[in-house]
């Protein structure tokens, strides 16, 4: 399937709550948002896939537990598996960590509640399938809203994580600084967003979707999600 | 003063809907099984007590039932024991 | 207590004349399935049976109005065929025994109306009212209330984007937990009775959670009594919010609207099944037959006096032509929800419940959903005295004025409520503009320039020393917070909060603040579309103070030009609309520094608060202004405080006239806001006053790191910054 | 085909921090108990099997204990079986 504009999946589950926004943002960036639905085995060609934002099944059980059992994940682990771009956003980040895909889990913001509010993070690698054009040390800022969202791991996921350079985002100041003030929830080692090893499968707690129209906050999602495309365009090429 | 353990179970009173548990219940048939029913999530707590003795333990641990763990309008509670290692 | 002294239809909050008004119904006593279905229609609740003759009073009507009161919700024209739907409810008494679980459906219940309406929910906003913080019983309610209204507002997909959080003794023993809903519909779309025309043999389709024994007479026992150590009785009655059920209710029926695939939609909330049937039949004009075997049950062996009016959340009723039952099911199905043929309209008038096969209720529709009783109850005011004491403009004063400030900036009602409204989601759907931060949120509609402007406000205090006032200055307020923003205002809907209404008092408070909104919303052209009464606010002999919440929705016809309250940047004049008069009546300062609740609230000329909302929203059409805030509670200097740290630009400016300092600082004079403005846009600025008749004076200008008040005030904004976000967690212990 | 009724209890590995369990300790001195310690918050499911025997039922819920109900990566579980009333 060859287009000339990247076209991306957004897969709506029940519960999901910024997937509309998700899909306003790929198109604003110039990609053509495909909706997809959890009960189907069909990935419709994308050339890319964004799992969104919300409350799976009511996140009830486990953030993502359930929806990781969806039929349409056989799919979407396939197409990460063959190298496809697979963005997960906030509840969808929990589904890739309950899906395998990503290493460690996320446990309540050690406040107890639900956060919603801009943050800058640090990016730290270029090396994923949302953040190509960027410069490792450079920040972004972009809105977080979860009240699960403290990322955790076993000490030996947390070498490999750290040895390998998985870390895609972490929480810090605008200038840069990562310490326990600019750490909104908690997270180890103010882990924002990590990636798998060859780069193509990216979660993260904070929402580039709602950091790309001006109009209704920061922008600091822009670049994210042209990363996203470029990486998609290619996986639409090769 | 001696270290007891205790286990605290706080269920959702019967009658009430159970939102955690329809989640789980209706989750499981897709994962192949069909024959699980009425199930109920609630949530367990452990925690250790310095007291002169089991009584005045136990005591304490059902007035923070009562009070912080359990909210008695929707919640019921169960105290139990932990045998000493 | 023998059955002699307490007669079933007395247990259940029926009194002998209501029996007496059922029987004359029947032609017969009826039976207890009867008497239950009678007593949750006909409670405070569902039959407003205290206020009806006085709401019949408010303004409803106007050019933009599509749907006045009496419907799940009221809704106006906003042009290009798009509908608003908005209202506003309380679930006070549930959250004063369940704080998180009672905010929580209070949430649910409401978004329901909306949707009910054929509306897509975009908006929430939560006016709040509690005790003190300094008792733990009153951060528990906070913290719980808040809890909930995120964890169930969060978990559906629609941003909480306003409200307000006050602080009164009068609230300790019950909290005033109101939630307001906005939704957008296609005009066309708009369920009203009207609209489609349900017909003989269209059936009843009861789709969502199952029902349970939860909620039984929630509504006589949670809404109608009061709730002292009887607290204890009402706690079955609380239920669990069920926000994924709920999110799928909303995909699903909005799913269906789309269609056309409905004849009519209802919302189950108070009184269940018994109101959602009665009401859609009496609506359309016809009867019903309801089999409750029909009716999905959680629990085993339930009566059919519990099925009927079991209060379960999460459940809709649809009215369906036969020809369109099987497409209703299938989008159920997709969305994971069940469905269930419960009743069918009939030609006879009446409702017929069947169980088991044989009748078990027959009862005329109508008389349940519209012929509940109405009270014209006996009002009296209070003796004066009581009331109002020592007017506090006049007493000596002489004390620092940094410190007093600081008090002032401080104290719970002023200060920052980013606790709270951090744990709520106000960026769903990706059309907030502005948020809980501003003085009114707007929300644009979604595929246009459109800019909705809404802003929820109550004035308890004033309406503690005078009702009517304190009714007109929440008009005003709510008014001037969606005009500050460069919106003009459309239409209102209101909460009333009040005590006992069989107390002489109350009824007097309760008429006085409805004499007080029919004034401002005549004189601001915002009729009220809708609302929602709240009685009973009391135990023992502690009523809540007079509380109309007013809920106001502002329109902006571009929401890029939507004014900011807060200094955007250095450099810029600062002027002041409105005069400042000796009024610290009622004032933040006189309760938070003086210590008293007393005194003569502001006047308010209903003619010059219109002119500051015209000249403010064409200040705003013309980009004339930078930046707009309301001056409210704290007055002048507050407004100004904030406008800087919320900008993070310092100011320094000089008090003109001969006031004393304290009353120039802290008076709360109605109709007045604080602008800034580009010195290029200073004469247009004083012109387009000029043309409106508003009074105008400038200040000063933005800019440096330090809040300067001439003589009086010279602090560092980000020490200010500080003490004003941090009050509240600091209350409730947190840092 | 018979029905056996169990508990899931599920909680956080040790070594991980939980912030309900420190919520709830540090709560606790405020309403005068000093003397808790270790305070861990898990969760209690319970739930009903169908199947023909025991064994079965018991290897059925451990399969759910792994498979949904608990995340091996962060929790234990433990099953236990209700005594049939
Ligand atoms: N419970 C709440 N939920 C959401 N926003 C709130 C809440 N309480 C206060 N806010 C927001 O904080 C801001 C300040 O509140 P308030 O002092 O009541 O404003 P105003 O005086 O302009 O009515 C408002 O914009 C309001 O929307
Ligand atoms: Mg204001």
């Amino acid at each position: 399937m060859t287009s000339t504009v990247p076209r991306v999946g957004v897969v709506t589950f029940p519960g999901s709550l910024d997937d509309r926004d998700a899909r306003r943002a790929v198109d604003q960036m110039g990609g053509e948002a495909v909706s997809l639905w959890h009960a189907d085995r069909d990935l419709r060609g994308v050339d890319a896939v964004v799992l969104p934002g919300g409350f799976s099944y009511g996140d009830y059980l486990r953030c993502g537990a359930i929806a990781r059992f969806a039929p349409v994940m056989e799919q979407v682990v396939s197409f990460a598996e063959r190298g496809g771009p697979l963005l997960g956003i906030c509840n969808g980040f929990q589904v890739l960590c309950e899906a395998g895909l990503l290493p460690g889990a996320m446990i309540r913001n050690h406040s107890l509640r639900f956060i919603c509010r801009d943050v800058w993070l640090r990016v730290e690698t270029a090396q994923s399938c949302i953040t190509g054009g960027l410069t490792p040390g450079e920040t972004i800022e972009i809105p977080i809203k979860h009240g699960e969202g403290q990322w955790i791991a076993t000490p030996e996921q947390l070498v490999d994580v750290e040895r390998d350079g998985l870390v895609v985002f972490r929480y810090a100041s605008r200038t840069g600084i990562v310490d326990d003030d600019h750490n909104p929830n908690g997270a180890t080692n103010n882990v924002a967003g990590i990636r798998n090893a060859a780069g193509n499968v990216v979660g993260l707690m904070p929402h580039p979707e709602h950091a790309v129209d001006p109009d209704v906050g920061p922008t600091g999602g822009q670049p994210l999600f042209a990363s996203l495309l470029h990486a998609a365009m290619a996986g639409a090429a090769g | 003063m001696t270290t007891f353990t205790f286990e605290v179970l706080v269920t959702l009173k019967e009658g009430l809907s159970d939102p955690q548990g329809k989640a789980v219940e209706s989750a499981l048939p897709s994962l192949g099984w069909t024959n699980v029913r009425h199930v109920r999530v609630g949530k367990h707590i452990k925690l250790d007590v310095e007291a002169d003795d089991e009584a005045g333990a136990l005591d304490q641990v059902r007035g923070m039932a009562v009070r912080l763990l359990s909210n008695p309008v929707i919640e019921d509670y169960q105290v139990l024991e932990v045998a000493p290692r | 207590m023998s059955p002699e002294d307490h007669p079933l239809h007395r247990q259940l909050g029926l009194t002998d004349d209501e029996l007496v008004k059922i029987e004359a119904t029947l032609g017969r006593t009826p039976n207890r399935n009867e008497l239950a279905m009678y007593s949750v229609m006909w409670s405070e609740h569902c039959s407003y049976k205290s206020s009806k003759i006085h709401l019949r009073t408010l303004p409803t009507d106007g050019p933009a109005v599509l749907v006045g009161p009496g419907q799940d919700a009221g809704a106006v024209d906003v042009g290009d065929g798009i509908a608003v739907v908005f209202k506003i409810e309380s679930h006070s008494h549930p959250s004063a025994i369940e704080p998180y679980q009672g905010a929580a459906t209070g949430v649910g219940g409401i978004v329901r109306d909306i949707v009910a309406m054929g509306a897509r929910p975009v908006a929430l906003l939560d006016p709040l009212l509690f005790g003190p913080l300094t008792e733990e019983r009153n951060r528990w309610l906070l913290a719980g209330v808040v809890g909930g209204i995120g964890g169930y507002g969060n978990c559906i997909g629609v941003p909480t984007v306003g409200g307000e959080i006050r602080f009164a003794d009068a609230h300790t023993a019950n909290p005033t937990v109101d939630v307001m809903c906005v939704g957008v519909a296609d005009a066309a779309d708009l369920i009203t009775s009207q609209a489609r025309s349900a017909q003989q043999g269209s059936l009843m389709v009861l789709y969502g959670a199952s029902t349970g024994r939860d909620g039984i007479g929630g509504v006589s026992v949670l809404a109608s009594a009061t709730l002292d150590d009887g607290a204890e009785g009402a706690r079955p009655s609380v239920q669990i919010g069920d926000p994924f059920a709920e999110k799928l209710l909303i995909e699903a029926s909005l799913e269906l609207i789309a269609a056309g695939s409905l004849e009519g939609l209802q919302d189950l909330g108070g009184a269940g099944i018994t109101c959602a049937v009665s009401e859609s039949a009496a609506r359309a004009g016809m009867g019903a037959s309801l089999d409750l075997d029909a009716v999905p049950l959680r629990e085993p062996g339930m009566e059919p006096f519990e099925i009927l009016t079991s209060e379960s959340q999460e459940r809709m009723l649809a009215i369906v032509h036969p020809s369109k039952l099987g497409e209703v099911r299938a989008v159920c199905d997709r969305w994971g929800l069940t469905t269930a043929v419960i009743a069918e309209l009939t030609q006879e008038r009446g409702l017929t419940v069947r169980s088991g096969g044989t009748v078990v209720a027959d009862v005329p529709a109508s008389s349940l959903a519209d012929d509940g009783p109405v009270y014209d109850r006996p009002l009296t005011p209070p003796a004066r005295e009581l009331a109002n004491g020592e007017d506090p403009t006049f007493a000596p004063f002489d004390k620092e004025l940094t410190g007093v400030v600081m008090t002032v900036l401080t104290a719970p009602n002023v200060a920052s409520k980013r606790w709270a409204f951090e744990q709520y989601d106000r960026l769903v759907q990706g059309n907030t503009v502005a948020g809980p931060d501003s003085d009114a949120a707007v929300v644009r509609v979604a595929g246009t320039l459109k800019g909705l402007a809404l802003s929820t406000d109550s004035k308890s205090r004033f309406g503690r020393l005078d009702p009517f006032s304190g009714a007109v200055h929440a008009v005003a307020e709510s008014a001037r917070n969606v005009a500050v923003t460069g919106a003009v205002p459309l239409a209102v809907t209101n909460c009333l909060n009040f005590g006992n209404p069989e107390r002489p008092e109350v009824m007097w408070q309760l008429t006085e603040s409805i004499r007080g909104i029919r004034e401002a919303c005549l004189a601001f052209d915002t009729p009220v579309t809708g609302g929602n009464v709240s009685l009973y606010n009391e135990s023992g002999d502690s009523a809540i103070w007079p509380t109309p919440v007013i809920g106001m929705l502002g329109l902006l016809d571009d929401y890029r030009l939507r004014v900011p309250s807060s200094f955007p940047r250095p450099g810029l004049a600062i002027y002041i609309v409105g005069e400042t008069f000796a009024e610290l009546g009622g004032s933040e300062f006189a309760e938070s520094v003086l210590g008293v609740v007393a005194g003569k609230p502001p006047a308010l000329d209903l003619s010059k608060e219109r002119a500051l909302h015209r000249f403010l929203a064409a200040a705003a059409r013309g980009t004339v202004t930078a930046s707009a805030h309301d001056c409210g509670d704290g007055g002048l200097v507050i407004a100004l405080l904030e406008a800087a740290i919320g900008g993070g630009h310092g100011f320094a400016v000089a008090l003109a006239g001969d006031l004393p300092s304290h009353v120039a600082l802290f008076s709360e004079s109605a109709s007045r806001a604080v602008l800034s403005v580009d010195p290029a846009d200073e004469d247009a600025l004083v012109g387009l006053a000029a043309e409106h008749g508003v009074p105008i004076a400038r200040l000063g200008e933005t800019g440096g790191p330090r809040a300067l008040v001439e003589g009086l005030l010279d602090v560092p904004v980000a020490e200010l910054r500080d003490a004003w976000e941090n009050a509240i967690p600091r209350l409730l212990g947190e840092t």
